[in-house]
């Protein structure tokens, strides 16, 4: 039973593997990509409802026991999100049909991006630190691929930047690892747990700890560490783009969750208050650069930032609202990027550019795509009752649960501009004089409409349906709140 | 006999030791390319040799094992030596290093003038 | 003017087989020795990099017609297939299992799964590293 | 559980996504005639609950929509939320009645504004009718958000935009500051329920969250009900068309902020700040709002400020009615009459205000202009159409016999009353509270004369007119005809009001009192020659005069400049964050991967180093150190020494040499360290990527042989060299701490009883760790095939040449 | 020993770290190269340089070196051996297609079309 | 003892020898030189670990010299294709 675990890995990587022997054959490749998608999201529903109702999951591989061994933890908190993660891989998967294009699809675009499906996956569920690199580079090196992928100039210019900073950023977690193993002797993220909690507040654990942020932090585009995201994020094609904004940044912020609440969970008030500041400054500057802009795809990227500011701020008020808005608002992040990127990526196909200066007026010809727009944007400035509010309600409660009162005023006064960076984008874009007649539309988006739909409706349930998703982000909650239990279930209590 | 050996063994490292020492030398010193080609090939090879054969003594007799692996080594090492020392050498004399400065003839100077046009990568040596 | 690369062709004729040879057996041996999947794929790819070197990618192609990214593929069908093995067995994921096997010949030998495994892991670092040489050096 | 009242709440909702359908497929007829329906079935089922809350009672219903998050859908409706919920519906029947002539089938865009106006009835309906904070929350930001839409509604013009962005902004701003608000009260009592909440009210009282909480709420009301300074939104709404001004601006989105100091009031009113600051702001704003009304020349803008000043009027008597809360009992309680004449105003306002937009909205249609220096003289041409003006701004100048002037008496009354409230001071500054209330309501008098006179009086000015003015027709008129014929009932006989609507309302807003007793409002024309009577007569005269001196100077501008101060204040703010912003990343952000490095590595080593020693974790353990040897040392050197090289040289072709001979070192290092499978992985990679390294160099320039600006760079050698040192401190420190034996053990005694394997690192590979390797193949997989794809697919808008 | 290799370890960082801050695309990627070798002796180091027999138990010693940061060091100079030549690869079709062989000339990204 | 101690002598003479030959590398002058100082340095490194497996008392690395060996030989033969014809890799020799 406890095999199906690692199914949400394994099977994007099957995927991918088998898509390698027929590349040329594009229908075959997206049929199979499509199908291997659906599989996905089956597993990880399936996956999510046993775990609910059996506690955590483990799996270790090989069979060699714990602490030894790489294991796989399934608790609701990772489940979650490689749910969360098939759900978005479809419908851009689909995007991708009628956007990527024929050339691009025939040089192993599917396959690449299974990969990073697995690897995204593959870090959201292992249970050992350097395995958790692993799965870094596995997704960083898809995301390599991806980013210069088709290798148009523009898209050259900035993957060079994107790969060195991972590339450094690579090599200080290894270095990174390597102090946790000279100070702890395990890679076993439940085992160092344990031994952290031995040590007690040993000043060495906090400087790793602090060296951890930075890593994550660099994966997480936070403050002052983002410099490579704006452009890197921009150039690629759209449902790469969006794949890219839903899930990489989300991949370090998880590592954060992880690591400070499980491993660096004894002396906080070092770590903790580096993470409060800096997930402040995170928000600000993230609005301050979606204000800037007057390109619908950069104002989009620097609202990846904000986000990443929201979310971490629940990790550094460290008590249970503040973690379970965290939680619902990565997941819902998740989900409502990718639905911005792929409605950001059908407006620049029918408006034929990303200068707001040179759109107007879709509402004319588009009105649904508009419609999807507003409702995104109110859901990404979490505007009740769409997907975005339970989230940030429960992070508001919890930061003054915590007592970080201003830290509150600043999140809101980021969400208010985050509105108003998006909403420009529908006054500018979508309203006003019609730039361009029916005949002079740059293209048909009518087959990008269903998964931005499918995205925004996901989005809108997570809004209405908090209560159907409550009880897992509370459980995953709780896994940060109390890491006893993941401890546990990892060594089974006995150690 | 173990005594002996291992005395052995200490002799033919110190002399490879010394042949490698000297071939260094012989790179540090000598005045042109194809002068510190010889000294690298010839002194490094059989300081090789020594320190090898010294090794495979040394297993030999203490944990009485005979390692076909240590002579592939040194076959090796015999083979590709001169074919590495030759082909740089004709490199160099094709991208046109200079000869040093006492050399009394150049053989090949026909062919080198054929071969001008090999030369783009000029700038990769040395300013 | 062409030049005859006559000695250093000879040369890698010989070795290089050798070289392959050598490769095999760390390969063989990775379990006990130092070696393995990793380096006995890389010194296979050192093998025909040095073929490369010596002669030139479309004799290397006639004599090898190797499609190497393909080997990529089936390399990582064979490490995940040993995992995937594990599916029917009902053992967690990627357990390997090993047993003394008594054969007519050889005598008493040792059979892994690992093995499997690193053949993958071997076929999948021959498959890269061709690969990548391979299309830089067929770039124009 | 889901009622019919839930249905009822949100029936505007789903009707709002069936109006696309029936725009769509029955274009014949005017889609507004179905959407009529809704506030008709709506009004008569709201109706139906006069009986059950007449006096204190009230109807509450659960629907638990979130109760994990202490959600729930909890419908309540009492005499405050009834009195909303007709209001409500009964405008906005109304109003869309006043639609389907006002806006033409064939040229407007149906579709999208009956649905914005149903999702707007909607919200105000739940945003009125909810218990729970969070649901109501919600509603207020539904309400914003069409609000938004419907001013945009034409949104081909720059100042429908212009204007939406900016009522959106504002709301939105007050709306988090609510939610924020909400979220502290409820951390202090436990419960999102408004019931809860009032039930906890002591506690709340007690805790220092009281004031900010307060405030807050305060601040989202204040944005909301278009209170000086956030008044600046409501005049740019007024880009909106016309019916929907008449539905938001007289009867529910600006009373929404009402809605909330009234349901709060129970909860603050017995704090100083609640009562100044509401009685206050409310008297700024009626007389800012008056000021500026004058100034206008557009229709709609002198609506729009009378709005605004209107507005502050209901907020100064709610808080003035603050003070009744001071008291146990209802007996001897003489403030409660300003709480009654908040209501009653409330309802007046919304008739005559009503009433007014939609004739402005008739002169704009039939006219084609709303400018008065344009108007004048229409008063024979649209009869009609004047009465309703001439009922309508009588009553708002709160003359008689309109339903204005009752409740301007008793606003008056309730002013002079608060004068002898013996606490907050009111009684030393507090007589400036009826000298702001009269003034203010001096030049209320004078642009309701101006709306009235200057439209309909004077010389008739055709040339000036883009149409032929004429009146309209009936169906246009029927509406406000409705509202005029109310404005003169409620006048009449007001105190039919009082049993049904007001006095429950009032128990709403001070349930304490109401359980000691009947309000016993009386309201009635005459009451003597009080006070009141001869400020209201002062109020006439005077604004008469005022009026008769504008109009002969016709200068006004020149007395009262036009001040847009708070407006230029939100333009150049917003202007200005643009600005900057944009400046600030440009300045940061340059594209340049070194400066983002210099940034990272500044901001790494700092926070490094800063925790390294500011905890006192460094150490070195000299201990357990192994010895060196003079090889090792040496090895070291040449390690040292080839990275050198790489560092300054200026030929590639020597820094691969020198790349190689540092791999070759390194793998040295690892047969020292006893480590034979890395020192081959090692060696064999490092020639592989050599190899690389000179295929790639043939692709590259020549120009790129001699690698340009080698010369020494100061500050990257500081930067490079505090990290390099701070990783080495680190490790220092690191390796001087070993606290726990590794877990290595368990690989060397297990790999050949478990594994069978005697190399311990390839078993680790291959099965102890055998997902690592099956990941890291994965990635060397991906590497090979990116480069295929790099290499061979090549879009277009690549390639320079 | 340990002092020596941390010093070391953070010596290959300093130069890494140099030749990624210049602009040139080349010493970029050569410099990222340098790094990883530091990360690799400094992960070897904090393992603990014990001394040991190397982790081949047919050597049959009495001691053996950790051989958990062997293999670990082993799968990372894999992995940045697969980051390396994609990062020239990359390197050299950035210079093809844009004509930058310098990082300053990669700014601007709205210069296409 | 002592014998340990020539073995490790010759180490490090083996070391400096390294070292020396390295200052050929960065010296030059020409690439040729280099490049032989980096085969130079591949034998010596061959010398060095067999000296090492002595010190060690190990037969863990003899692959390693063998590698060492081989690849030695495939890197001089690299650079010297490239410092002679610019390409390393010929596409095809023949045409």
């Amino acid at each position: 039973m406890s095999n199906w675990l690692i199914l949400p890995v394994l099977v994007p990587l099957i995927a991918g593997i088998v898509a390698l022997f027929f590349p040329k054959h594009v229908t075959a490749q997206r049929t199979w990509a499509f199908i291997t998608s659906l599989i996905l999201i089956g597993v990880n529903i399936f996956l999510l409802t046993y775990i609910l109702s059996n506690g955590i999951m483990t799996l270790e591989l090989g069979g060699w026991e714990a602490p030894f061994g790489i294991v796989l933890v399934g608790d609701s908190l990772a489940v979650l999100l490689t749910t969360t993660t098939a759900l978005v891989a479809l419908p851009i998967i689909y995007f991708s049909f009628s956007t990527i294009g024929v050339e691009r699809e025939k040089y192993y675009y599917y396959a690449f991006f299974q990969f990073l499906i697995s690897g995204v996956s593959g870090a959201f569920l292992t249970g050992d630190i350097f395995n958790l690199f692993v799965c870094f580079e596995v997704l960083l090196l898809a995301s390599y691929a991806l980013i210069g992928h088709g290798g148009t100039k523009t898209q050259l210019k900035e993957s060079f930047n994107y790969v060195i900073v991972n590339v450094v950023s690579s090599a200080f977690f290894v270095i990174g690892v390597a102090y946790l193993y000279a100070v702890t002797g395990t890679l076993n993220m439940a085992q160092l747990s344990e031994r952290v909690g031995e040590a007690g507040s040993e000043p060495i654990i906090t400087v790793i700890a602090i060296l951890f942020l930075i890593v994550f932090g660099l994966k997480g585009a936070l403050f002052p560490l983002y410099f490579w995201l704006p452009g890197s994020y921009s150039v690629p094609p759209t449902a790469i783009g969006a794949i890219f904004a839903a899930l990489l940044t989300k991949v370090g912020i998880y590592s954060i969750f992880r690591t400070y609440s499980v491993i660096f969970n004894e002396d906080t008030a070092i770590t903790h208050t580096i993470l409060l500041v800096l997930s402040a400054v995170t928000m600000i500057i993230g609005v301050i650069g979606a204000i800037a802009y007057r390109d619908v795809k950069l104002i989009l990227v620097y609202n990846v930032i904000v986000a990443v500011g929201f979310i971490l701020f629940g990790v550094a008020s460290l008590n249970s609202d503040a973690f379970v808005g965290a939680i619902y608002y990565l997941l819902h992040d998740i989900v409502i990027k990718a639905a911005l990127f792929l409605i950001i990526g059908a407006l620049i196909t029918a408006a034929g550019t990303s200068k707001l200066s040179g759109m107007g007026g879709m509402i004319k010809h588009h009105p649904l795509l508009t419609w999807m727009f507003f409702i995104a944007a109110l859901a990404l400035a979490g505007v009740p009752p769409l997907g975005g509010f339970p989230g940030k309600l429960m992070l508001v409660v919890g930061g003054a649960e915590a007592g970080h009162y201003i830290v509150v005023a600043v999140m809101m006064v980021a969400s208010l501009l985050v509105l108003y960076s998006v909403i420009r984008i529908f006054l500018q874009g979508f309203l006003g004089e019609p730039m361009l007649t029916h005949a002079e539309q740059h293209g048909s988006i009518k087959a990008q409409m269903p998964p931005i739909v499918f995205l925004v409706a996901l989005s809108a349930f997570m809004g209405f349906g908090a209560e159907i998703m409550y009880p897992f982000v509370e459980s995953a909650a709780e896994t940060l709140v109390n890491p006893r239990a993941y401890v546990e279930a990892v060594l089974g209590g006995n150690s | 006999m173990t005594e002996i050996v291992d005395w052995i063994v200490a002799l033919l490292a110190l002399f490879g030791a010394a042949f490698s020492i000297i071939s260094a030398v012989g790179l540090l010193r000598l005045p042109d390319i194809f002068t510190r080609s010889h000294a690298a090939t010839k002194a490094a090879t059989l300081g090789v040799l020594c320190v090898v054969l010294g090794a495979f003594l040394f297993f030999m007799v203490h944990t009485q094992t005979f390692s076909l692996r240590f002579v592939l080594t040194l076959v090796f090492v015999f083979v590709t030596a001169p074919v590495g020392g030759h082909l740089i050498a004709r490199a160099a004399y094709n991208a046109g290093v200079p000869l040093a400065e006492g050399s009394s003839q150049d053989a090949l100077s026909r062919s080198r003038e054929e071969n001008r046009h090999y030369n783009e990568e000029k700038n990769d040596n040395d300013q | 003017m062409k030049y005859n690369d006559i000695i250093l062709q000879t040369v890698t004729k010989f070795i290089s087989f050798l070289i392959f040879l050598f490769a095999v057996y760390i390969f063989f041996n990775g379990h006990q020795e130092p070696g393995g999947g990793f380096i006995g794929g890389l010194m296979t790819s050192a093998v025909l990099v040095l073929l490369l070197l010596a002669f030139d990618m479309e004799t290397v192609r006639r004599a090898l017609p190797i499609d190497y990214k393909l080997m990529t593929a089936i390399g990582l069908v064979f490490a995940v297939g040993t995992g995937v093995g594990s599916f029917f067995f009902s053992v967690p994921f990627l357990s390997q299992t090993f047993g003394y096997f008594h054969f007519p010949v050889l005598g008493e030998l040792e059979l892994t799964t690992t093995l499997a495994f690193d053949l993958g892991v071997y076929l999948v670092v021959i498959g890269t590293a061709m690969t990548i040489i391979q299309t830089i050096g067929e770039d124009k | 559980m889901f009622t019919i009242l839930h249905l009822a709440i949100i029936a505007p909702f789903l009707a709002a996504v069936l109006v696309p359908l029936l725009y769509k497929f029955i274009p014949r007829i005017h889609t507004g005639w179905f959407v009529l329906i809704v506030p008709i079935i709506l009004f008569s089922y709201f109706l139906s609950y006069l009986p059950e809350v007449s006096g204190t009672g009230s109807v509450m219903k659960t629907f638990e929509w979130i109760p994990s998050l202490g959600i729930n859908y909890i419908a309540y409706v009492d005499g405050l939320g009834l009195l909303f919920a007709l209001l409500i519906t009964g405008i906005g029947a109304l109003v869309v009645l006043y639609s389907i002539y006002y806006l033409d089938k064939h040229k407007e865009q149906l579709n999208n504004f009956y649905t914005y106006l149903l999702l707007f009835m909607g919200a105000m309906l739940g945003l009125t009718l909810s218990d729970n904070l969070i649901v109501l929350y919600t509603f207020w930001e539904i309400t914003s958000i069409s609000s938004f839409l419907l001013i945009s509604y034409w949104y081909t013009k720059e100042k429908s935009r212009y204007g939406a962005l900016k009522s959106l902004l504002i709301t939105v701003m007050g709306g988090f500051a609510l939610l924020v608000g909400f979220v502290l009260i409820a951390s202090v009592t436990g419960t999102y329920s408004i019931r809860g909440i009032l039930e906890a009210s002591d506690q709340l009282a007690d805790s220092p969250l009281f004031l900010p909480a307060m405030l807050l709420i305060l601040l989202g009301a204040f944005t909301k009900s278009a209170q000086f300074p956030f008044h600046i939104w409501l005049p740019d709404a007024m880009e909106a068309p016309t019916p929907v001004s008449a539905y938001l601006h007289s009867a529910t989105m600006v009373k929404a902020g009402i809605y909330l100091v009234a349901r709060m009031t129970p909860l603050f009113a017995v704090s100083a700040y609640w009562f100044w600051l509401v009685t206050g702001f409310g008297l700024l704003t009626l007389i800012w709002g008056s000021l500026s009304a004058i100034r206008q020349t557009d229709l709609k803008g002198i609506l729009a400020y009378s709005t605004v000043s209107q507005l502050g009027m209901i907020l100064s008597m709610l808080g003035a009615g603050a003070a009744a809360l001071h008291y146990d009992s209802i007996d001897n309680n003489a403030y409660t009459i300003a709480v009654a004449a908040a209501i009653f105003h409330l309802i007046n306002h919304a008739t005559y205000k009503g009433s007014l937009f939609m004739m402005v909205g008739i002169i704009d249609h039939e006219t084609g202009t709303r400018d008065i220096r344009r108007l004048g003289g229409l008063m024979t041409l649209m009869p009609i159409s004047f009465t309703i003006a001439v009922i309508g701004g009588f009553s708002m100048a709160g003359l008689p016999p309109f339903n204005g002037f009752l409740s301007k008496e008793m606003f008056f009354m309730s002013m002079v009353e608060i004068t002898h409230f013996p606490q907050y001071s009111v009684d030393s500054i507090g007589i400036l509270l009826p000298i702001v209330a009269w003034t203010a309501s001096i030049f209320t008098f004078v642009y309701c004369m101006m709306l009235v006179f200057r439209t309909f009086t004077g010389k008739l000015q055709k040339e000036k007119l883009p149409t032929k003015p004429h009146e309209a027709p009936f169906g246009m008129l029927l509406s406000p005809l409705i509202l005029v014929a109310l404005v003169v009932f409620i006048g009449f006989f007001p105190n039919t009001l009082v049993p049904t609507i007001i006095e429950p309302a009032m128990a709403s807003i001070m349930p304490e009192l109401a359980q000691t007793g009947s309000f016993g409002v009386d309201i009635y024309f005459w009451h003597g020659f009080s006070l009141e009577l001869f400020m209201t007569i002062g109020v006439v005269l005077l604004g008469t005069a005022i009026f008769l001196a504008l109009q002969k100077w016709n200068k006004m501008h020149v007395i009262f400049p036009e001040n847009r101060l708070f407006n230029q204040a939100y333009n150049r703010s917003l202007e200005g964050l643009d600005r900057s912003s944009h400046a600030l990343m440009s300045w940061h952000m340059t594209g340049l991967v070194r400066d983002y490095f210099i940034y990272i590595f500044s901001f790494t080593v700092v926070l490094l180093l800063f925790s390294l020693f500011g905890t006192g974790a460094f150490t070195i353990d000299v201990e357990n150190m192994v010895p060196v040897s003079p090889y090792e040392a040496i090895l070291s050197l040449v390690l040292v020494g080839s990275s050198l090289i790489l560092m300054f040289t200026r030929s590639r072709l020597k820094a691969v040499i020198s790349l190689g001979a540092l791999g070759y070192t390194v793998a040295l290092f690892f047969v020292l360290f006893r480590a034979p499978d890395l020192a081959l992985t090692q060696l064999t990679i490092e020639t592989v990527s050599v190899t690389l390294f000179l295929l790639c160099f043939y692709h590259f320039p020549q120009i790129f042989d001699a690698l340009k600006e080698t010369k020494f760079h100061a500050v990257n050698f500081v930067i490079s060299a505090t990290v390099g040192l701070t990783v080495t401190l680190i490790g220092l420190s690191a390796s001087g701490t070993r606290l726990f034996p590794a877990i290595s053990d368990y690989f060397l005694e297990n790999s050949y009883k478990e594994a069978g394997g005697n190399n311990v690192v390839n078993v680790i590979l291959v099965d102890f760790r055998g997902f690592d390797t099956l990941l890291e193949i994965l990635v060397l997989a991906i590497a090979s095939l990116g480069v295929y794809s790099l290499i061979k697919l090549r879009l277009a808008g690549g390639e320079n040449k | 020993m340990e002092i020596i290799m941390s010093i070391l370890a953070g010596f290959l960082f300093t130069v890494g770290l140099y030749l990624i801050l210049t602009k040139n695309l080349i010493r970029i990627i050569i410099g990222s190269s340098v790094l990883s070798h530091g990360a690799h002796l400094l992960l070897l180091t904090m393992a603990g340089l014990k001394t040991g027999a190397p982790p081949l138990l047919g050597l049959e010693a009495d001691t053996y070196v950790d051989p958990l940061p062997q293999a670990l060091i082993l799968t990372a100079i894999v992995i940045s051996f697969g980051v390396t030549s994609f990062i020239l690869v990359l390197g050299y079709r950035t210079y093809k297609v844009t004509g930058a062989a310098e990082t300053d000339q990669l700014r601007g990204t709205d210069t296409d079309e | 003892m002592i014998l340990n101690a020539i073995y490790i002598t010759a180490a490090t003479l083996v070391t400096i020898s390294i070292l020396a030959t390295l200052y050929r590398v960065f010296k030059g002058p020409s690439m040729p030189d280099r490049v032989i100082a980096l085969d130079v340095i591949g034998i010596q490194l061959i010398s060095l670990t067999a000296l090492f497996c002595i010190i060690l008392n190990t037969r863990a690395f003899i692959e390693v010299m063998l590698l060492l060996a081989i690849l030695a030989f495939i890197g001089t033969v690299a650079f010297a294709k490239y410092i002679e014809k610019g390409v390393v890799i010929e596409h095809d020799r023949d045409s």
